[in-house]
């Protein structure tokens, strides 16, 4: 359709943030085709007036392709993305992957293992919370709680209930889920503010109950944990778990890429752009949103007790920490908690971050400031996470590469298209601010 | 059975209590009100005021009380600042779960902070009438506690004069109601959230002067607080202060008369149970407020 | 007068605080009409449009749609029983592209639909289809936020009418726009409209709603004063009251 | 709550990060120890930062003295000492990646204990692993002796249960109509406060004495009114605080604001504190504690100690530091015996020695049961006079008990 026009006045999408919504942004608007221009099949409407709600079916209305048939990736990204791109990410994977997987045999002593578990604790934990996070915006400080309680209710089923290790782990990972819908009943009926109020609460009453409840949970004698494989030595130890880490990050981050593509993921996306919107498309938000903390919860439970049953000593006062909760939540905003592998990303960069705070200012509490600091710094200036950043800079460096896992700009697209389109600027008229004064 | 005396005493205690949880649970209130931000800091800020009586108290011999002359003015300009400058910087769509993170990391901050300067020592005030107390119908009253008590009522006293007596209290409610049609009626409506902030870092002042008189503290201890008055302001609905203040003086109440026979720990998960339920049976509150539907 | 099929609602009261936004609005709107809501500003309009999506509980009476009361059903509930809705100031997803803006509108069905992992052909061409429409195909990959006002009016709108609603809230389509694609909106209205879909329209410009609308309700105060054909509102007195403030 | 909040699992995992771009640059040459030249490396992790930091720095200042007086005597088998401290932030997460540290990157020859009771057991859970020695200065809730651990020893006197044993033979012993009736217990959640405490309480329990008021509350509390209130208005005949510094001193307040007045008030820790007078005020005519150290101790490494200590650090030692000493005087001890000081099979020589022997110490002679639980007592001390005294056991006393005691 060369005959629509190309909007003239560039909006100013110059900035990180051009925030065009503002109704003072440049008005310019594309010259409306006409009707008769268009090809009668490409026009949607006629066809669904036929009954009262044809598309609501969900049926394909043109083309005979039943579901599942033809499918498409719902996102423009792989419009925009070539082959070269699909290989690239495909490389970049297993390298990733054999990175990950080599690294016990690389470790050259157990502390190191120990230290690559904790990390790999830490990717999943950030994953499972940017489930909630990443996808629907809404910030949990107390996913460091729901950890706790996987890790708890895995330690109590194989103490209290005798069961095996990893069924225990399971039955612990589906308690807190079924836990999380009176929680997230709770927390997400209303918006905002109220999420995580209660998200912080949740690790402050936990930990009140966890430290009171001594006849059950050892209080703040702690817990201990039984040696799921009690005949190997420590460092064999570390091995099996590093490889039960990696292989829950490796599932954790597969479901997140499959909502990340579904439909349920667009949903989720549509409410962290604009709860009201979703829900007058038809999006039942609340539904929604629960089912995705559930997942999350599980998720981070899992990792939990998992962790609990490596590490063998629970302690309410380390297990329920507001500090765990908002070190998983600066990792996911510094890696970009738009992007699968953000969290990752940021558990290594928060981490060596502070380990250079550590060392440069000792044995004072310094490293909190460090904290602090950096996520007021990424609160106010990198809301979108260093890998955005990174991908940017990348852009600007290669040209516009499209293997960026971002979206092709208005602007890059029209630059692109600038040689040939006709400008034809339509005049901004004087009351172009929507003033609600106007009779 | 408890005594009747018992009884009476934790009333007492649960009555001290909650005007001081009253007078901080009004400034995180007013916060939620002017910009729908939760406050994370606050607490932070209550402790510093506390360890800045402390030490003037301790290395300056001064009377702790003496302290606020410095310390609410100073909070004041803090509040100011800080929404000006970095509050204000949010972006509107997402301003209430950044400002929450923006506040924590305020918060951890300040608390990094003092454990720098004054290490984690546990720290407390020794006044001469540290233990002085009378009696009153079998009860008996500690001073410190009445005098922390009193400020804090003074201190709510002059909060609500000055939101219904004053041009600028009546600007401030207006921006709390609504802020475009407050905007449109020709109040500046930065500038009064800014002050707005600043009264509320005030409070936090005068509430950890009252605080350092009869506590111990020490770095971490904002999250015991921060807690039972987010709680209050949910449970008094978010946005109301009047409601807050109500809260505060039942939740106080409760908390003090259920460690009879539930103990110190059990009776904290009062705030919790309340907030919890608040938001599962009655999200708007139990005290008026009718903000927290939309947010 | 009252058609089983049309959007109506009757003694509709909604308070903020004190002030009275809605006075117990009983309307009924003409199915398979362009029906036009105007008043003054603070008329309640906007509250009328919220509280009949469902994103503002009245405070009473009660909504119908269809012969079904639907007063108290969530948004998304109203949405799917086939009112779309626009939002004064245009309201997109920022950061998704604009194809993802409107395949958001697709309903899943059940948790097999949801789970599923992409569109379908005959959606996502359903979906350019509607940006081609619109004019706005060319922006398929742009981020929204990277539109302009323009481009995300029409981007609105083409989101509402993937989800195919049978009847469209549009709450001012003019604002902001130039004249160009204000003719471009009013003749898609009209358009749309003999594709068989209801609308109503809270609009400012008077001209957009003399043009377009078969049936006008006019609102003062939180209530209708008038209804009628555009030729008999535009000489109604009690209209030219409102808007003048006699 | 607390400044627990810190304690951060993560921050092991920037170990591992850091360490994993030093692996591709090839090994680190702490493998070798047993050159006679090399020093004897002792790994220490402690709460240096975080809750219990002014208790760790107490702890890391008795083993630097043990370290200054070993090396300046000629060390042990010839070989200098050295420590190797690395901070856990009070945080058990910590403390087990340091210890993970010590033994496995750093090679160290010999590892001690960490202070605190939480971090105890995570901590002697690996040295066992990795067949370690594990003397500690600080794990003194019988809990500790319960996990089956083979390598801990406990060096100190007594296990908390065990602190008010004196206490309770004197009360017991006191004729019937002068006997307690009642008793009001109030202890921190925490293993080794409320331990003490409970060692008490189930003694007197036991012998009829009634238990009117049970109070545990959480280490962040700072608002003592409402136990106070319960304890005073159950009108007990004694007292007794199972608490660490501060919060003995609020709750003897807050009870002195309520003008309770019992015939006997016992608080672990607090009393002993230097700052304890000041701090409530001077009112402390006849309050009780338990003690595991005195600087007053006539045994005889304990008068070398306390001289040299106080010529290093300019104040005599405190029980922190004396248990660190005690500690290193227990390893050191094994380690001339059995002639060696490195990983492997000599840990557990060292192990097989300290079970069967008895060593002579600051705190007088230890010896150990098979799960490492020390078999002595407290002593029990009181301010009598304006000056905290021995009054317990009776051989060892420098003055009375009294009781009841004196109005507060």
């Amino acid at each position: 359709m060369p005959s629509a026009s190309d909007p003239t006045v560039t909006p100013a999408t110059t900035g990180p943030d051009p925030a065009p919504t503002s109704p003072e942004a440049t008005t310019t608007a594309p010259k409306p085709p006409t009707a008769a221009a268009e090809p009668a099949a490409a026009r949607p409407g006629p066809a669904t007036a036929a009954g009262p709600h044809p598309a609501a079916t969900g049926r394909p209305e043109s083309g005979a392709a039943p579901d599942g048939g033809t499918t498409t990736p719902a996102t423009t990204r792989v419009l925009a993305r070539g082959r070269v791109g699909w290989i690239v990410r495909a490389v970049a994977l297993v390298a990733l992957a054999a990175a990950v997987l080599s690294f016990p045999s690389l470790a050259p002593n157990p502390y190191i293992l120990s230290a690559g578990v904790v990390v790999l604790n830490y990717a999943v934990l950030s994953t499972s919370w940017n489930f909630v996070g990443g996808f629907t915006g809404y910030i949990s400080l107390g996913h460091g709680a729901l950890a706790g309680l996987g890790g708890y209710g895995t330690a109590l089923l194989v103490t209290k209930a005798g069961l095996p290790s990893f069924v225990a782990l399971a039955v612990a990972a589906l308690l807190v889920a079924v836990l999380a819908v009176p929680i997230g009943y709770a927390a997400l009926r209303v918006r905002g503010a109220s999420f995580v109020i209660v998200s912080i609460a949740l690790v402050l009453i936990l930990l009140l109950v966890f430290q009171s409840w001594a006849s059950l949970t050892g209080g703040s004698r702690g817990l201990v944990v039984p040696r799921p494989f009690p005949g190997l030595l420590r460092p064999e130890h570390h091995r099996v778990f590093y490889f039960l880490f990696a292989g829950l990050l490796g599932l954790a981050l597969l479901a997140w890429w499959l909502i990340d593509r579904s439909r349920f993921g667009l949903g989720l996306k549509a409410i962290r752009e604009d709860e009201d919107k979703a829900e007058a498309l038809g999006t039942p938000t609340f539904a929604y949103k629960l089912v995705v903390f559930v997942v999350s919860a599980g998720f981070t439970a899992l990792a939990g007790g998992l962790y609990a049953l490596w590490f063998g000593d629970l302690d309410p006062v380390f297990q329920f920490s507001i500090l765990t909760g908002s070190y998983l939540v600066l990792m996911a905003l510094l890696g970009g908690v738009r992007h699968l592998f953000g969290p990752l990303v940021g558990a290594l960069v928060v981490g060596i971050a502070l380990e250079y705070f550590k060392v440069e200012f000792g044995n004072t509490p310094l490293h909190l400031v460090a904290t602090g600091v950096l996520l007021a710094l990424v609160v106010l200036f990198m809301p979108d996470g260093v890998l955005p950043a990174i991908g940017a800079l990348a852009n600007r460096l290669f040209g516009t590469t499209q293997s960026s896992i971002r979206e092709v700009t208005a602007a890059q697209l029209r630059e692109e298209r600038t040689a040939g389109a006709r400008v034809d600027a339509v005049a901004v008229p004087g009351g172009a601010q929507p003033t609600k004064e106007r009779p | 059975m408890p005594s009747g005396a018992l009884l009476f005493q934790s009333v007492i205690l649960g009555l001290l209590l909650g005007g001081l949880y009253a007078l901080l649970a009004a400034g995180l209130t007013l916060y939620f009100g002017i910009m729908r931000v939760v406050m994370i800091a606050h607490s932070a800020f209550l402790i510093l005021a506390a360890y800045l009586a402390w030490w003037s108290h301790t290395r300056l011999g001064v009377d702790p009380l003496l302290s606020m002359v410095v310390t609410v003015p100073l909070f004041f300009g803090a509040g100011v600042l800080l929404q000006r400058l970095l509050l204000a910087r949010l972006r509107a769509a997402t301003l209430t779960m950044m400002s929450v993170l923006l506040t924590f990391a305020i918060a951890v901050t300040i608390e990094g902070l003092l454990g720098y300067a004054f290490t984690g020592t546990q720290r407390r005030i020794q006044l001469g009438y540290g233990s002085a107390s009378f009696g009153l119908f079998g009860a008996r009253i500690a001073v410190v506690k009445l005098i922390a008590f009193g400020l804090a009522a003074v201190a709510l006293l002059t909060l609500y004069l000055l939101m219904k007596k004053t041009t600028f209290g009546w600007a401030l409610r207006a921006t709390i109601q609504h802020r475009d049609a407050a905007r449109l009626v020709g109040i500046e409506t930065e500038k009064v959230a800014g002050y707005g902030f600043g009264i509320g870092l005030a409070t936090a002042a005068v509430g950890g002067t009252a605080l350092a008189l009869d506590t111990t503290i020490y770095p971490s201890l904002h999250w015991h607080w921060i807690g039972p008055l987010m709680a209050i302001i949910v449970v008094g609905g978010l946005g109301s202060v009047p409601g807050a203040a109500m809260a505060a003086m039942v939740l106080g109440m409760a908390q003090s008369l259920l460690q009879i026979p539930l103990g110190t720990t059990w009776a904290q998960t009062i705030f919790y149970l309340a907030l919890f339920a608040t938001l599962a049976f009655r999200p708007q509150g139990f005290f008026g407020g009718r903000l927290a539907q939309r947010f | 007068m009252s058609q089983p099929r049309s959007l109506a609602t009757e003694g509709l009261t909604k308070a903020f605080g004190g002030v009275v936004a809605l006075d117990g609005a009983t309307v009924t709107f003409r199915h398979g009409q362009v029906n036009a809501l105007i008043g003054p500003n603070g008329s309640g309009k906007t509250t009328f449009f919220n509280c009949v999506t469902g994103m503002i509980r009245p405070d009473a009476g009660r909504t119908t749609y269809r012969g079904q009361e639907i007063t108290r059903r969530s948004p998304h509930a109203i949405a799917r029983a086939g009112i779309g809705r626009t939002f004064q100031l245009c309201r997109v997803f920022p950061r998704m592209s604009a194809l993802d803006n409107v395949l958001a509108a697709v309903r899943p069905h059940g948790l097999a639909g949801s789970l599923r992992g992409a569109h379908t052909r005959a959606e996502v061409d359903r979906a350019r289809a509607w940006l081609t429409r619109l004019g706005i195909e060319h922006l398929a990959g742009s981020e929204a936020r990277t539109m302009s006002w323009g481009q995300q009016k029409l981007l609105e709108l083409a989101g509402v009418l993937m989800s195919d609603p049978e009847t469209v809230l549009l709450d001012e389509p003019a604002g902001g726009v130039n004249p160009a694609l204000l003719d471009r909106i009013g003749s898609l209205v009209r358009e749309l409209n003999a594709e068989g879909r209801t609308f109503v329209i809270v609009e400012h410009n008077m001209d957009l709603v003399m043009s377009v609308s078969d049936h006008i309700v006019v609102f003062d105060r939180g209530r209708p004063i008038a209804e009628g054909p555009p030729s008999l509102i535009r000489s109604d007195e009690r209209v030219l009251g409102a808007y003048l403030g006699v | 709550m607390t400044n627990r909040y810190r304690r951060i699992r993560w921050l092991t995992a920037l170990g591992a990060t850091m360490t994993l771009a030093l692996t591709a640059c090839g090994g680190d040459g702490g493998g070798d120890s047993a050159g006679s030249d090399d020093p004897i490396v002792v790994g220490i992790s402690l709460p240096l930062t975080g809750d219990f930091s002014e208790p760790g720095k107490g702890v890391q200042r008795g083993y630097e003295a043990w370290a200054k007086i070993t090396n300046d005597k000629g060390g042990l088998l010839g070989r200098k000492v050295e420590l190797k401290i690395l901070d856990d932030q009070s945080n058990a997460d910590r403390v087990v990646a340091d210890y993970e540290q010590l033994i496995g990157s750093d090679q160290v020859d010999l590892v001690v204990g960490p202070f605190s009771t939480r971090l105890v057991v995570p901590a002697a859970r690996v040295a066992e692993e990795y067949g370690m020695l594990f003397v500690e200065p600080a794990g003194a809730a019988k809990e500790v002796f319960e996990q089956g651990f083979k390598n801990l020893f406990y060096a100190a006197p007594a296990v908390a249960n065990d602190h008010y044993n004196h206490l309770a033979e004197y009360l017991l012993a006191l004729p019937a109509d002068q006997r307690p009736k009642t008793a009001a217990y109030a202890a921190m959640d925490d293993p080794f406060a409320q331990g003490t405490a409970y060692g008490l309480k189930e003694k007197l329990e036991a012998a009829g004495i009634r238990t009117v008021v049970d109070e545990v509350y959480p280490p962040n509390t700072t608002d003592f009114g409402s136990i106070a209130a319960k304890i005073a208005a159950s009108r007990a005949d004694i007292v007794v605080g199972g608490s660490q510094y501060q919060d003995g001193v609020n709750l003897i307040v807050a009870l002195q604001q309520l003008k309770y007045q019992p015939k006997l008030a016992a608080f672990s820790t607090a009393p002993t504190n230097p700052e304890f007078a000041a701090a409530i005020g001077n009112k402390t005519e006849g309050i009780l504690s338990p003690t595991g150290y005195t600087q007053k101790a006539p045994y005889p490494s304990n008068k070398e100690f306390v001289e040299k200590y106080t010529a290093q650090f300019g104040t005599p030692p405190e029980e922190d530091e004396a248990n660190a000493y005690t500690t290193g005087q227990v390893v050191a001890a094994a380690v001339t015996a059995v002639g060696c000081a490195e990983q492997g099979e000599c840990q557990k020589k060292l192990v097989e020695w300290v079970r069967g022997n008895t060593v002579e110490t600051v705190v007088g002679p230890l010896s150990w049961d098979e799960t490492g639980k020390p078999k002595g007592a407290h002593m029990i001390q009181q301010w009598v006079g304006g000056e905290i005294q021995i009054v317990l056991p009776a051989d060892a006393k420098e003055t009375d008990l009294v009781y009841p005691k004196p109005a507060w």
